[in-house]
């Protein structure tokens, strides 16, 4: 039993930290939003170059064959970024569940590519019907009832969707439950779209925390400077209290996120309830500093200018993405009134590490 | 006797004219946005139709071209209004807070000159108020309008203000008295917003359009009529237009009735697969937006009784722009993962709401922030000392 | 259309409060949280005097004839003093109610008698388990289902409770559906139970109006008193900011609640939906007036000694009262959806005034 | 492999140990309340019976009596302790706060006459900070301890001392330099309260029972020895007992955990007929409480790491107690018309969530304020400035 991260872990974060501070900043954000490309392909490269698409990627498929636990801090990373690409998505969330389909052929020449990042896949599932897609994508993990199909980009049909966050490029798929080559169908088919779900509404969820603590960060730089009343915004206790709630849900958010990784790839109820919780929490995280950050500009919160409005949009984003709160506090409700995930205080890790 | 709520037969026969003039008159189609030149033109247009039809203005007076209405006629109207999906009214600040203001204020040939036009719907107002370095705290700013001879000349930077990108005059107030500080030496002015040394940008919002402007003077020259009461005597008359904004006119309930109906509507459609958890936050909508439209019966009857309208001014600030965000957020839940979809051009439900959601973050901050509301309703309703 | 009230309604309104603030002090609260009688006679003499149990009584039954709209004020008042007896329940719920009994000979006899306050009745409602009884009574109107029922008091089996409120004296009556003689049957006699039962909500939110203002009156001196750090705690932001939200929930709470009481014999889903909408407005904003008191008291807030806490006892007790918040949000929510009660801003007066 | 959440073998022989010998020794029958003197006999005389079976203070060395635990064994202890409904813990304010603050501050002879006798369960300690002049202002209090050749003599009045009714001793900081002001002057002093010139008088709280005691002292005379530290380092010593109080030990998540299945069996026999939105409630309780959990094992394991807790102290505070206000708000509407019920005597559902609504009224209140909490947030680690 141990939960802190390693050094290791860490400073991986610490590596993807650094690449959006050069590729990744707020006025590349702002050409996203304007319609331009905005550096996508140089920031795919690098992470490339980083080697973390293939995080959790087996060693032999040239990846560091490591964990869910090593990923997690990376896709807080991203959130912190509001990382228009869906790196998590073909990290985190493709790779490992193709993983356990390589004895297909050609799932098993893919693993290489995508975590090497000279594949690009966008991933879609009914519980995230808006999908994030990669510049130049080259293929298509599609969910759809009883069937688990891989695509090339050129076999699917999708519309291009305008989201209020312009920072990503989302489409919507037709016909998903046709397209492609059927990987798995049937319960297998299901297990691996349960698992594909879980994935994406933890890895929502670690982006969500990154979300959090960015505009935590530029709220509290701007109330510290602004002045009104002779005094400085961050000084009156109304708007210190505000935030101190803001870090209350944010620290409280955490460990439910770091602990529901571990279980990524479970599908007992324990790991599901920690899915579930984790996009709750998160995204109720995310929501709260989103609202507190704006009402702490003032009418500055609500300008173009400022660089506030990419978090917040990533943060509205991504609370109905892979899940939304009706989905998954549902599911919460379910599983506690169910009476198959153990209660009390001797199973607070009632999940399968 | 009192506390009775029945509709006199007057304020009923009243609510039947509007709803038919209304429906033989509001554009079929949705008004392209106020925040383009096209849709501006397109609302300027329908304030002369409400002009022609003697519904500009009721409450105005009649010899400023209104029909002397009292405040439950004008709260019938406002329901109607909003019942036919009428467009938004590009002079409010003109109708509510400069009209008002004039009349108290103004000098007959001021009068005369500006009242007519504005209840025409010829002359529209922006609001020039907040400064960069005076958002909540008004009396920081530092635009000046200093005398020369015949004529002020302003120079300064004003911003938040709305409508003013294609807006035709302004109102705010500037620094006479350049050595002054605060709530001293400040001057109400009128000023054209086409005029040489007047440059307005457009201040692009989170939405991504123009909702406010920022006014620039270079150096504008402006005659003397175009100030109103005395120099010094800026701030007093501020005040009086912002209780005005802060009175009954301005945040209609029945705004606030038509989105609690639609959220329930909305949940009538989406509610099968949502958290039965919304549907509470659902009915706590409807149930706030009726508290909401009974308190201001209740302060409407208690002003056309004689009473005056004060901390409750604040009272019903929070109240409504919380209530706003409620209903919002709840569709925005309730529209789960489409929550995020700007349907351009064609208007979906989804992007009504998120416009509408995008729109009342704001609520808790113009106007005076809820923070300061607070700090007032704590130090004038219940006596808490100041720090 | 007026709705302000006039000089009359208010005057009674003082009255009443100018009797308990003589016969209804903190100090005769104590007596009663200590067990003692506190007064009970006395106060339910000097209402009767000032004629206060007959105001909506007929005139040919000696009461004043008036409406709901006059007793609403009282109600009010009633609750800013904690009044321990259930005044509102004889005046309000349940003479209006046998009033429209009045061509039964026992209940023509016993109007005169209760709105001189010599007949002294507890109501009981399947929704109202705990009632709060008058000292001495004489009478029982019994409320189930298809059924209403007068009985002598000694004509019920009625087994006291403890309440965390020991302000009042509250009994649990067994066998309700049995005691007394039926004045109705079938669905007249639920129309008149549904009547009793909106009466008991509208007037238990009048109270919680009341109790409201007293606790916000009470916190406020307090912190305008109390100093912490070199200044008085109501100084404080926070503070300020936590008093300032329950003043904009009574201020808004009042309107719904007024409102209701000029429909309180309504039976329209406008009339139902409003004795609900006051009910849970008025119990929410005490219980938000509680919870700020205690907690801008700090320590003090919790002692026994204060008297913040018979008012905080009351509002709690009232809570749960005719129907509780589950019953009325679970209608209120009913009617909006049932599409029955009319929606839209020119349907603010939905209800038979 | 960090991120590590299994338990290890030896955290499993542990849990089972425990789990083993709380079956065997807790008491059937619940304790008379710890607010009556039979009540606090019965639980010294349980902090007697796990003292025997070394599990009074397992985090403590095995020098004065523990067991030398890390706090993940301190979590699995305690998660088996409120799983088993032990009774609570009567001495915690010896084991707890000032055990290890005597550890770090006594001297020898303090440790060694004091630490044995709170080990064994024999001397049971009440807290003495406030008074009533300074309850969240704790440094403007006035009670003084002035030295009188080989004794001090204490003077004044102490108030909201925790267990004070029927404990034998106390802690707490008194003004040992009448002259000196705020945080100067003071020294922590060791009290016997059955003392000559020591009253103490039961405190009622809402619930009608004596859960806190004020300490007036009048002249009362201790020997020098009861000092702990030096003159006028009391502040100092105060705040790492304090820190202590913040710590971890205290406020174990596993009473929350309890309180979360409760409430989830409450909807299971009371939910047909609830608000829906409650079962929201019931959820977010138990969500609540399990990332209460969580967040602990992660302290835990940092301060394990060589860490130290900071800040997370008010954050931790918060979250709890507005947790345990939640749980007991919840249950209090589930309950509907029959939470008002005392079934004194008999403890039914509706008696145990009433009282503990009424306990965690306090939670938002002691150990500093939540709004002193947000402040210590704000102004630490989010480095706004103060006012």
């Amino acid at each position: 039993m141990d939960f802190t991260f390693t050094e290791e872990q860490t400073m991986m974060a610490a590596a993807l930290r650094e690449l959006a501070t050069d590729l990744c900043t707020p006025a590349v954000l702002r050409q996203r939003f304007e319609g331009a490309e905005g550096g996508a392909e140089e920031r795919w490269q690098r992470l490339a170059e980083l080697g973390l698409f293939g995080v959790l990627a087996p060693l032999a498929a040239g990846g560091m064959g490591l964990t869910d636990a090593d990923f997690v801090l990376l896709a807080e990373e991203a959130g912190r970024a509001a990382l228009p690409e869906p790196f998590a998505e073909q990290a985190a969330v493709a790779l490992p569940v193709l993983a356990r389909c390589g004895a297909d052929r050609e799932v098993a020449d893919l693993l290489p590519r995508l975590a090497s990042g000279t594949a690009r896949i966008a991933v879609a599932h009914p519980r995230n019907p808006l999908v994030n897609v990669p510049p130049s994508p080259t293929h298509w993990l599609l969910c759809s009832q009883g069937r688990l199909a891989l695509a090339t980009a050129d076999g699917v049909q999708a519309v291009e969707r305008s989201s209020v966050d312009a920072g990503r490029r989302i489409v919507e798929v037709s016909a998903a439950g046709e397209a492609g080559r059927a990987l798995a169908q049937g319960t297998r088919a299901d297990a691996l779209g349960a698992e594909v779900l879980a994935r994406g509404a933890i890895y929502a969820a670690a982006q969500c925390l990154g979300l959090t603590a960015r505009m935590l960060d530029i709220a509290s730089s701007y109330v510290r400077e602004r002045n009104q009343f002779g005094r400085p915004v961050g000084s009156y206790q109304a708007v210190k209290h505000h935030l101190a709630s803001v870090a209350v849900k944010l620290e409280f958010a955490r460990p439910v996120v770091y602990a529901a990784a571990t279980c990524a790839a479970g599908t007992d109820p324990g790991s599901l309830a920690a899915a579930s919780h984790a996009k709750l929490a998160a995204t109720d995280a995310a929501e709260l500093a989103a609202r507190t950050a704006i009402q702490v500009h003032g009418a500055m919160g609500y300008s173009w200018e400022l660089d506030l409005h990419f978090y917040m949009k990533r943060a509205w984003a991504l609370s109905g993405a892979w899940g939304d709160r009706s989905f998954h506090a549902r599911r919460m409700q379910r599983l506690l009134l169910e009476g198959a995930l153990p209660l009390g205080p001797d199973h607070t890790f009632a999940f399968s590490a | 006797m009192a506390l009775d709520l029945a509709y006199t037969p007057a304020q009923q026969r009243f609510r039947s004219e509007v709803r038919d003039w209304l429906a033989a008159h509001v554009p079929q189609a949705p008004l392209a946005t106020l925040e383009s030149e096209a849709g501006f033109a397109q609302h300027r247009e329908w304030e002369r139709t409400l002009a022609m039809g003697n519904y500009g203005m009721i409450t105005w007076p009649a010899e400023y071209g209104g029909r002397g209405a009292n405040l439950i006629d004008w709260l019938i109207f406002e329901e109607e209004y909003y019942r036919a999906r009428a467009p938004l009214r590009v002079n409010q600040n003109g109708i509510f807070l400069l009209g008002p203001t004039l009349m108290e204020f103004g000098t007959a040939a001021q009068k005369a000159r500006y009242l007519p036009k504005m209840a025409a719907g010829e002359e529209i107002w922006a609001q020039a108020w907040s400064e960069p370095q005076a958002g909540s705290d008004l009396a920081a700013l530092r635009a000046t309008a200093v005398r020369d001879g015949d004529s002020y000349v302003l120079r300064g930077h004003k911003i938040w203000s709305s409508r003013a990108a294609f807006a035709d005059w302004a109102f705010g107030i500037f620094r006479t008295d350049p050595a002054s500080e605060r709530h001293r030496g400040l001057t109400f002015m009128l000023v054209p917003l086409r005029h040489p040394g007047v440059r307005v940008r457009g201040i692009r919002q989170i939405h991504g359009e123009p909702g406010f402007a920022e006014i620039f003077f270079e150096d504008a020259r402006v005659p003397l009529d175009h100030r109103l009461g005395d120099e010094g005597q800026g701030w007093h008359i501020a005040m009086a237009t912002a209780g005005f904004e802060r009175g009954l006119m301005l945040r209609s309930p029945a705004r606030f009735q038509v989105a609690a109906q639609r959220l329930i509507d909305l949940w009538r459609s989406h509610g099968a697969e949502a958290d039965p958890a919304l549907l509470g936050r659902v009915a706590q909508g409807w149930m706030d937006a009726q508290a909401y439209a009974l308190n201001t019966y209740r302060t409407a009857s208690r002003l056309m009784a004689g009473g005056s309208i004060g901390v409750e001014a604040s009272l019903n600030k929070i109240f409504w722009s919380e209530l706003d965000l409620d209903l919002h957020r709840t569709a925005m839940s309730l529209l789960g993962a489409r929550a995020e979809l700007v349907s351009a051009g064609a208007p979906g439900p989804a992007d009504d709401w998120l416009e509408g959601f995008l729109f009342s973050l704001a609520g808790p901050i113009y106007a005076g922030t809820n923070e300061i509301q607070r700090n007032v309703i704590a130090e004038r309703l219940l006596e808490l000392p100041r720090a």
